[in-house]
């Protein structure tokens, strides 16, 4: 049956649509999945109209181009009230992971924020610029003309730093275990290629 | 009992070379790196199943020693929590060698005693803990099948937020970036029946400019571990040589086909040469 | 009828979990929507059966004390496709041990740490600090006022566990009768320590 073949590829949906941070468009789902637009552009209606039946506290709709989850409009009370908790203040870890990025790579495009953390940034981008946090500040000189992003007089004041440079500095940052770890083991593996090579004794120079 | 700590660690090349006509399968623990004594005495005892008495202590504090040559600087610590259980062993072995007629002190015998349990009540904990850090690690790996929502509120309700950066200080922002920057691995999509590249030349080697520095010497091969295809492999490759051409990283090679090491020799500050660079078409 | 009455409430603890960036503790929930925690738990609870029976993409679950929203095992490789984020990143078996250490017998000191594991222990709490699974929560009251480590709520979170009480009981790992055995017949001087001397170079008794 067709809903019953269809039915990976709706859990593989709303999974996906549930872990991001920023509308999913359906042609890029439809890569990851394997079937074609129209096909996810299906289940997501689909879905949408399942949420709107059973009353859920969520809904799924298309924006900026794809579809995201967000809480119903019913349930905009309870949600204010959260919101106004305080609970959800700090912000979130990829927004915040955004914000370093920012704070000492500036200036920088969103394409660069997006390949430092190695996931989409837009969203979180939004909401710093929202917040006065990041601001744009001119375009890239270079071809696409990038739009260049850095942090906001807001964001100094509200960490107490004088400047940037009172950042803390990356550059004491020793390595973690895991990394001396994986250096050992790519070490052996080249002993074992060279089996003479360890005979000697020597400690590989590194 | 000093409360120091072993950095060093102990190598598999170092455990063969102990173990030497103790067993015919002189490669097979070749995979394991041991951290401290306490480690490669599990390790000897349990998987092994050595008699501990067949073992050279003078091995061990030879091997040991091209260890503590490896390291930048000797480490005091490091080298006291090491002796005083070579020297547990040394003493633990001495007792046994002496002539069963003579007999020991009280007092002696006693101190012996105690400093085996010592060493066995700490070999049993070590012990303890690697077992829990495996049930651990299933849990995580049970856990981890599923990926947490964190996307938060959206647009309409962020005005309301009354603190964003609330009990954020400078030094959660920096560990905010080495998070980011360092333990993330590379963007990938798995497009595989997809014919284009997933990233340029110039994006491979903006994430390494974030990744390579404070990141000591990394071998090419974990740097492209898991990418799938051999255009992207290309793609890494480019961009650490685009890197090496700008002196930003070190290049060397020890034997042929052998490890690519790669060593950031720029300045990982925030004026960072590449972001301003041109972008490459890939 | 009861389930109708609760509806509002329904949508109020779905629509609160959707917009949150942590878990949500049922008894904030219970607050903001007016209503007692066990009836805050006793929706979720439904709520859980209820995508699982839909075979939804996404679980809601308890982790760290709360509940939150996540993508269903069952659509892992798609939101691997997706996401390449903290999972994928795994833990050295030296931050491995050492984060058990912090798990059973927080609060401790780096020191507490490096005297279990027998070497340094700096390299790996660092580590595991930066990936947010163990945080410094106070200073010893004793001599030296040494840093104090625990794990974080993350550290819950990352292995699926509610609370620290979940963690699986310490005793379940202490090494059976044989390896004891095999330990201390190891570390047996025999010839001196043995409670009975054996003749020379005879293995140990079983």
């Amino acid at each position: 049956m067709e809903a019953e073949a269809s039915s990976e590829a709706r859990q593989a949906v709303e999974a996906i649509v549930m872990v991001a941070e920023a509308p999913v468009p359906p042609g890029l789902m439809a890569q990851l999945i394997e079937i074609p637009t129209e096909k996810v552009e299906a289940i997501c209606e689909q879905l949408a109209e399942e949420y709107r039946d059973q009353r859920r506290g969520f809904e799924l709709v298309r924006a900026a181009g794809g579809y995201r989850f967000r809480s119903h409009p019913d349930a905009e009370s309870y949600v204010k009230r959260f919101v106004v908790s305080g609970q959800s203040s700090r912000l979130s870890s990829a927004a915040l992971e955004t914000l370093a990025i920012v704070a000492y790579k500036q200036p920088l495009s969103r394409a660069q924020v997006s390949a430092i953390r190695g996931v989409n940034a837009e969203g979180a981008m939004r909401t710093l610029q929202q917040r006065g946090l990041v601001r744009e500040v001119g375009r890239d000189p270079g071809p696409g003309n990038a739009r260049l992003f850095a942090t906001a007089p807001e964001f100094l004041e509200r960490l107490g730093l004088d400047s940037i440079e009172d950042l803390p500095p990356l550059a004491d940052f020793v390595p973690g275990a895991e990394v001396i770890e994986a250096l050992e083991t790519s070490l052996m593996a080249e002993n074992r290629l060279a089996p003479e090579a360890k005979s000697d004794g020597d400690p590989p120079a590194e | 009992m000093t409360r120091g700590g072993i950095g060093g660690h102990y190598t598999c090349r170092v455990a063969a070379q102990v173990r030497t006509g103790v067993t015919d399968q002189p490669f097979e623990v070749r995979t394991d790196v041991f951290e401290g004594p306490l480690d490669l005495l599990l390790h000897l005892i349990l998987q092994d199943e050595v008699d501990l008495y067949e073992v050279r202590v003078g091995d061990i504090v030879d091997a040991y020693l091209a260890e503590l040559d490896r390291m930048e600087h000797l480490d005091l610590e490091v080298a006291t929590e090491f002796l005083l259980i070579a020297a547990t062993l040394v003493q633990l072995k001495s007792s046994r060698l002496l002539p069963s007629g003579e007999p020991l002190d009280l007092d002696e015998e006693l101190s012996l005693w105690s400093e085996r349990d010592l060493l066995l009540a700490r070999l049993l904990e070590c012990q303890t803990f690697k077992a829990a850090a495996q049930a651990l690690e299933q849990l995580a790996a049970v856990a981890g099948r599923g990926v947490p929502r964190t996307a938060g509120p959206d647009e309409r309700y962020l005005e309301l937020v009354p603190d964003f950066l609330a009990g954020i200080g400078p030094c959660d922002l920096r560990a905010a970036f080495l998070r980011a920057a360092a333990s993330r691995p590379a963007p990938r999509v798995d497009r595989a029946h997809v014919t284009d590249i997933p990233f340029s030349v110039n994006e491979v080697a903006t994430e390494l400019v974030a990744r390579l520095p404070g990141a000591g010497t990394v071998g090419f091969r974990d740097l492209t571990d898991g990418l799938e295809t051999g255009i992207e492999v290309v793609v890494y490759f480019l961009a650490v040589l685009e890197l090496y051409k700008r002196g930003l990283v070190e290049i060397s090679q020890a034997t042929t086909f052998g490890r690519i090491a790669i060593t950031w020799s720029g300045q990982a500050g925030l004026d960072d040469p590449l972001i301003a660079a041109d972008a490459y078409d890939g």
